[in-house]
């Protein structure tokens, strides 16, 4: 078979685009009507859990971006058992994440040894004003219901039990 | 329609008829091209949608573009040579309009019908170099004048081989009436056989691919598009235009593609007409009047089919560089259209 | 056009050795110090004089005729820490002796370069002292053409300057930028704009009482 | 000067008077020179790297980059930083191959600590380095082709690397910086599906290659651009620290991957060096090409024989490097990408040296832009292949 110009396997490579667009449809999808769903291991935005959270810095201080802003105190809980001394708690008075500096690094997230943060995929969240995009802890505590399971490993993983 | 544009209306009311019509036929298929091809069919090679959300499939998108182009500041640069600078975009859209005077769209559908209709056409279609060198000058920007600088040596280059690639079209049809050639074409045969007329497409193969290449270069489309060349000189020659002035410049591209089409078919594939032999027609006026309505269609078919190909071959390829394209220009094109000639000559003659 | 070549060896510590005796047998006593790590790469001091000459050697006499990079390094603990001082308190005491690291030094400040012998796949990192006075060494334009744009980088961060070079013009920063950013003394200005937000601890119980009741677990 | 040197000067005039001589039709007609300033905001530029062009008309005397227009300090960051804190930066370096930016920092940090990431990490590892190489390659191929007016291959670059980023955005979470690799292994094995789904897009990649080499690399207007524009000889390449598909199309026949012996599992597939004698653009076009086909081919034969196991060694909760000093480069989408860590011991590095492969790929374009036309100062560039964070750091 003699060998084809480039030039007209060029015009053969468009015309075969344009005849699998048209018939098998586009590789794109029209954004704000239709969606795709991002991976569950997506680093879209930091839910946080307030419960959990005992404000000890840890991940304040490993930000690379010097980007969460804690502040707590302490108080003094109900007992746990009956006639137990009441404990002495850390309550969360601040927890600020400003994702206008934030790097998604997800450092924050592995560092906090009481599964108070976590990765939600959710990525609509942009804002008009700069500022905005500084969310305190209610903000943050909303994403917690877009927060999805961790997904099943690859064969030859090794269990853990870690989240 | 043969009615309409005969002498039973006055002047000022057939001179009015004919420049709406001249507008329309330069608009009309600028935006067409525009929407199918340059929105769509690029897109489609491209394996997206293009624009979808103006209109049904974006059909209206370039109502919104041109909006948007029209609500833009007009600025000019602080030292351009103002006045130059402001007509250009003009100087390139007159010489569309131009153009398309002289291109027939039926029978008797014509803006103006005079003999030297090619040699018209040729003239006028350099007009736009003027416009381009001189907005590319009186930007004041280095990447505007190399872009104006390219595009005159390179449209003066393609002019040659265009004129002489129609000229193996005027020694077949025997005249320059633009008119003629179509009927030419259309009442003539190969070799004793009407069936498809003569579309000089057949007889004058190589000459319709060096217009076309030349019309590729004339239109400043890749791969001959280095006045423009974003890559390399930001937006050539319009880099500094905005607003209402690049929308000139923007339509004045796609309507002068849009009418070297049309004088491509007129010249190659027999215009508005079909073969005489199928209605036993046998010269013009023996035409019946329906093609006045039929022809425009006709033409506008062809025309689409031929900025298929030029929108294609635009949208494959990469960009030559300047002395590249010269050298091509001079040293292939020009001597394959003089022995073209040559041989055209010799077998006119011959038959 | 692939290479169906054998494939060199993977260089061994004997021929890193080697590498080092043979630099030795040419510059003779300018070879301060060598360092060859197991497994791993090789290091040379050479004396500040020989700068120029250690290259030539190396790239016309030994082959190794491919540029890596060059640049330097500043052994003086950085005063300012990681920027994460409490700016109310005073500052804490830091360590500020000076230590070199492999082959040894006596200045602050000291070249690194590394070149490679496309050949045997073989890398040597060379240092040098910079004399803290006159911060000068001889420029490797000269043997390696590429070490221009390295040397006008390691100019404008350190402050070195090297003799012979053409052009020690700025290449990242603007032409009046004052100081050599990658000195350790040049304070990180990202880290003092705002205090670290680790400092803030967890506010104490109101009334003080927290050492001695309430610490159940 | 030296011999060497003469005999440098000698070919680059040589190789000067060989483009100048179509252009210089008459000396009478030179003309007062003009300098052009080719960014910092240029099209070809893709990113702000400006290039000074003093031009004769549409020839180039000469070309000069100025860089800095991004330099962001990383190595002055990474003083502050600890370990953690530097992966995740170090991501940003070269963002269109990202995941392997971070494999030679930790291994230099391994290196210092003497550990060694189990075999499994080591292998996901690798698959995961070539996919960001896929990644970064691929859309040098489409944009090549902008930069040399075509608009169409951009699009089909950008439509085939989004598989490529949707899988490292599996496996990862993060499209451009995954911040997957840590010190003694990975964040975490892979997701389920994984394996197979890659698979598939080894194949449309295979299938991209052809579809840009049938539109791109065959078309003779791009072979009349490239062939014998931009030659980089042998030992120029070598002189500059070229590195990567640059100094490998000058027909050195060098990569990282294969001649050095690092943790990693290039060496237990079956591929291929690709080298071209030539040195011209074209050459280092196609082999960045068929670099991209002899990845999906080590990716694949990876997937087969990926051992199961742990993905992370035995390492301390906090990091801290014992003092001392380890260089270790790869073999990046660019080219060799190389950290010289300097440990004092601490939760950070004392001293970062970030070798980027860019920075001395682009130190050779004064030298081989003298006596090119304009447009061959973009094809040159586009075929260097560049990333400004890359250069700039």
């Amino acid at each position: 078979m003699p060998k084809l110009p480039g030039l007209v396997k060029g015009l053969g490579v468009t015309l075969n685009t344009l005849v699998r667009t048209t018939t098998k449809g586009s590789n794109t999808i029209q954004y704000p009507h239709e969606k795709e769903a991002p991976p569950i291991r997506a680093r879209g935005v930091i839910a946080l859990r307030e419960d959990n959270c005992t404000s000890c810095m840890l991940c304040a201080r490993s930000c690379p971006d010097w980007c969460i802003y804690i502040e707590g105190h302490k108080e003094l809980a109900p007992p746990r058992r009956a006639g137990g001394k009441p404990r002495q708690v850390n309550k969360l008075d601040r927890f600020d994440i400003d994702y206008a500096l934030c790097m998604y690094c997800g450092i924050c997230v592995e560092v906090c040894p009481f599964d108070a943060l976590f990765w939600s995929p959710e990525y609509e969240y942009s804002e008009p004003h700069i500022a905005d995009l500084l969310h305190d802890k209610n903000k943050l505590g909303e994403w917690m219901e877009t927060v999805p399971e961790a997904p099943a490993l690859e064969a030859g993983a090794e269990k853990k039990g870690k989240k | 329609m043969n009615a309409l544009l005969a002498a039973d209306l006055p002047y000022w009311a057939q001179s009015l008829l004919r420049v709406l019509g001249g507008i329309v036929a330069v608009l009309l298929p600028a935006g067409t091209i525009v929407y199918v091809f340059l929105f769509k069919m690029m897109s489609f090679m491209q394996s997206r949608l293009g624009p979808m959300e103006a209109g049904p499939y974006g059909s209206l998108q370039l109502v919104a573009e041109v909006g948007k182009w029209l609500q833009k500041e007009d600025i000019t640069p602080e030292r351009a040579d103002r006045f130059i600078f402001k007509i250009a975009p003009l100087v390139v859209l007159a010489s569309t309009f131009l153009l398309v005077a002289v291109v027939p769209f039926g029978p008797d559908a014509w803006f103006t019908n005079f003999e030297a209709g090619v040699f018209y056409m040729l003239a006028v279609s350099s007009v736009s170099v003027l416009g381009i060198l001189i907005a590319g000058w009186a930007s004041a920007n280095k990447y505007s004048l190399l872009g104006g600088l390219r595009a005159a040596g390179q449209l003066i280059a393609y002019e040659l081989p265009m004129v002489l690639a129609v000229i193996g079209v005027i020694i077949q049809a025997g005249t320059m009436n633009l008119q003629q050639i179509v009927v030419a074409q259309n009442a003539g045969s190969i070799f004793g056989w009407d069936g498809l007329g003569n579309p000089y497409i057949l007889t004058q193969f190589v000459g319709f691919i060096i217009f076309m290449i030349a019309v590729q270069a004339e239109l400043t489309q890749t791969p001959f598009d280095m006045p423009i060349a974003e890559s390399e000189l930001v937006s050539g020659y319009m880099t500094e235009y905005s607003g209402f002035r690049f929308l000139t410049f923007f339509i004045a591209e796609f309507a002068t593609a849009g009418v070297f089409a049309l004088i491509a078919s007129v010249l190659f594939l027999g215009g508005w007409g079909i073969p005489f032999a199928w209605f036993d027609w046998s010269t013009i006026d023996s035409v019946d009047d329906w093609m006045n309505v039929v022809g425009p269609l006709i033409m506008v078919t062809k025309m689409m089919l031929l900025a298929f190909i030029i929108m294609w071959v635009r949208f494959s390829y990469p960009r030559f560089r300047e002395d590249q394209l010269q050298r091509f220009a001079w040293k292939a094109l020009v001597p394959i259209s003089l022995v073209n000639i040559m041989v055209t000559a010799i077998l006119k003659v011959a038959f | 056009m692939s290479s169906d070549a054998p494939v060199a060896e993977i260089p061994g510590d004997t021929l890193r050795q080697r590498i080092v005796d043979d630099l030795r047998s040419h510059l003779g006593a300018d070879l301060i110090d060598s360092v060859v790590k197991p497994g791993d790469d090789v290091w040379v001091r050479v004396s500040a004089s020989a700068w120029r000459e250690t290259a030539r050697v190396l790239r016309h006499e030994m082959g190794f005729d491919y540029f890596c990079f060059l640049s330097a390094i500043d052994w003086m603990p950085s005063p300012f820490g990681k920027g994460e001082d409490d700016p109310t308190a005073p500052p804490p005491e830091r360590d500020d002796t000076i230590r070199q690291g492999y082959a040894g030094g006596d200045t602050r400040l000291q070249m690194l370069a590394r070149v490679t012998s496309s050949v045997l796949h073989v890398g040597l990192n060379i240092k040098c002292d910079v004399a803290d006075a006159d911060a000068t060494v001889d420029s490797w334009i000269p043997v390696y053409a590429g070490a221009n744009w390295h040397e006008r980088e390691t100019h404008e961060m350190f402050g070195i300057v090297f003799a012979g070079h053409p052009d020690l013009r700025n290449m990242y920063l603007p032409t009046d930028f004052e100081g050599h950013p990658l000195r350790k003394d040049f304070p990180l200005l990202a880290r003092m704009v705002k205090p670290w937000p680790g400092i803030v601890d967890v506010e104490p119980l109101p009334g003080g009482d927290n050492d001695e009741e309430g610490d159940a677990e | 000067m030296t011999s060497t040197e003469s005999l440098i000067d000698r070919r680059q005039m040589a190789y000067i008077a060989a483009q100048a001589s179509d252009a210089r039709v008459n000396v009478e007609l030179e003309t007062e020179g003009m300098t052009l300033n080719i960014g910092p905001q240029h099209p070809a530029t893709h990113g702000t790297l400006r290039i000074i062009a003093r031009l004769d008309g549409e020839q180039v005397v000469w070309a000069e980059p100025s860089c800095g227009y991004m330099h962001r300090g990383y190595e002055k960051l990474t003083e502050v930083r600890t370990y953690p804190q530097v992966t995740a930066l170090i991501n940003r370096i070269d963002w269109l191959g990202s995941f392997a930016n971070e494999v030679p920092f930790i291994l230099a940090a391994e290196k210092l600590m003497e550990i060694e990431a189990p075999p499994r990490a080591q292998h996901i590892r690798t698959i995961l380095f070539e996919l960001s190489r896929i990644a970064n390659v691929s859309l040098f191929l489409g944009d090549l082709g902008v930069q040399l007016g075509a608009v169409t291959p951009v699009f089909m670059a950008f439509r085939d690397r989004e598989y490529v980023l949707n899988l490292i955005e599996a496996a990862t979470g993060g499209r451009f910086h995954p911040n997957f690799d840590r010190i003694g292994g990975l964040k975490d094995d892979l997701p389920a599906g994984f394996v197979d789904e890659t698979r598939v897009v080894m194949k449309k990649l295979r299938n991209f290659c052809d579809e840009i080499e049938n539109l791109l690399f065959g078309n003779e207007i791009f072979q009349s651009r490239t062939r014998g524009i931009g030659v980089i000889p042998k030992d120029i390449a070598l002189q500059y620290g070229l590195s990567g598909a640059n100094l490998r199309a000058s027909g050195v026949d060098w990569d990282l991957r294969r001649d050095q012996s690092l943790p990693m599992a290039w060496n237990k597939v079956d591929w291929k060096v690709w080298t071209h004698p030539d040195g011209d653009s074209f050459a280092r076009c196609w082999i960045r090409l068929q670099e991209v086909r002899e990845s999906t081919r080590i990716v694949d034969q990876l997937l087969d024989t990926i051992p199961s196991g742990p993905v992370m060694a035995k390492v301390p909760r906090i990091i801290k490097v014992p003092e001392g000093e380890a260089w270790v480069s790869t073999e990046n989408p660019l080219g060799e990408m190389g950290y010289y860590v300097v440990s004092k011991g601490d939760l950070g590095p004392f001293r970062t040296k970030i070798r980027s492969a860019s920075f001395n790929n682009i130190s050779v374009v004064p030298w081989v832009m003298k006596g090119v036309y304009v447009p061959d100062i973009i094809t040159i560039l586009a075929s260097l292949y560049f990333i400004l964070g890359d250069i700039d750091r």
